[in-house]
């Protein structure tokens, strides 16, 4: 990782710790942390969800994360520091699945923007699937952006 | 050549992988192969997508036998 | 707190703790968590700062972060959590220095949006200051918001 | 009555707080009593903000005796 615009990427078991993702992309010229986290949602109107249970082509995914990342500071060029990181395996309600983490000088230089645009990407092209388990049995999440060969 | 499966095509095949009889040298011969030599999984491949050494690969895209070639949904990762 | 729509609001001596603050606001029907923190900058430019010490009028500024989250459930009505937490007393190069976290069921129900609009406000109306402490000396950071009758 | 001194306000003054003498009944009135009994405080004072009850204050507004008055630089907390 350069020490000016560190890049962290990775697909893990463990818990995301948002406290370490934060001192990992923050470097001293850094004022502004956003920070995405998307986590398992419980109830989606009238359906529950129990546990969400993630599975990825890893390296695939990493090769991928490492695109989006690249995208996001040719979009973006006054961000310093990039966290991507996906869990994969089993997680319960309320416990974050995946982050995005942009670090900036300033809160006005890019950094939400970054932010939603690398989560929206990792949507998109990062290989990762989940399946929903319900109380009455379980399913996978069909996505459906199909890539062109811009992805 | 061996085709990774991921998500529904793995529990589907009831394997991580499956393996194409004779030689393919495009993506489109792949999608061809895979619905021949494994009926069951046609519909499902038909909507999936391919990926060859961990890029996204279309109908026309050469495959060589020491390629890594997946095949599998539209991605669904991240959450909300 | 409400279950539904829980609301946080602190100002401490404590460190900030991402993870606390993501369990905190996210509520069932939350997919989707922005956190935007604020951390101390070491290098503006050629400017050097060793730490910032903030000192806050604290009952004010707990009626004025109240009334942020007043204003950014009435602009963002999707939102569900929110929470403002402001650090005082002093804290070093990379430290988070002041969290606004908001949870949704969806990135696209205006969190990022909220939370954006949160950090303008704080720094509008919640009566807190920094000092800067630097390698000659140290100075009060001198903001430029003056308040209307309608803050 | 008293007023609450914050930030540079504080540090000049040398006091958390400092005593207004006479009756006053209004935002303009304690500027000037402030100017008049801290000349020191006056050109600070002059573009600082009042709060009177935790909320923001302005020249025309009320003040009664019972009120929390504090007088502050604009705000620069936050951070980036």
């Amino acid at each position: 990782m350069s020490a000016e615009t560190p890049t962290l990427i990775e697909i893990t078991h463990a818990p995301i710790d948002l406290n370490a993702l934060q001192r990992a992309i923050t470097t001293p010229r850094d004022g502004a942390v956003v920070l995405f986290t998307g986590t398992v949602r419980g109830q989606t109107g009238e359906l529950e969800t129990v546990q969400l249970e993630y599975e990825a082509y890893t390296e695939m995914a990493l090769a991928k994360l490492r695109q989006v990342a690249e995208e996001m500071r040719a979009r973006f060029p006054l961000i310093h520091g990039i966290a991507l990181v996906q869990r994969i395996g089993t997680m319960d309600v309320g416990e974050p699945t995946v982050a995005v983490a942009v670090s900036a000088g300033h809160r006005g230089d890019g950094a939400f923007e970054a932010a939603r645009y690398g989560i929206d990407r990792l949507k998109q092209i990062v290989p990762i699937w989940k399946k929903e388990v319900r109380p009455d049995g379980s399913a996978w999440v069909e996505g459906d952006y199909m890539p062109t060969a811009r992805d | 050549m061996r085709v990774k499966l991921f998500a529904t095509l793995k529990e589907k095949a009831g394997a991580p992988e499956i393996v194409l009889q004779g030689a393919v040298s495009t993506v489109a011969e792949v999608r061809q192969r895979i619905a021949e030599q494994y009926p069951h999984l046609a519909a499902l491949a038909a909507r999936s997508i391919v990926a060859v050494n961990h890029q996204f690969a279309f109908d026309a895209d050469p495959v060589r036998p020491e390629d890594e070639v997946a095949l599998f949904p539209p991605v669904s990762g991240g959450a909300a």
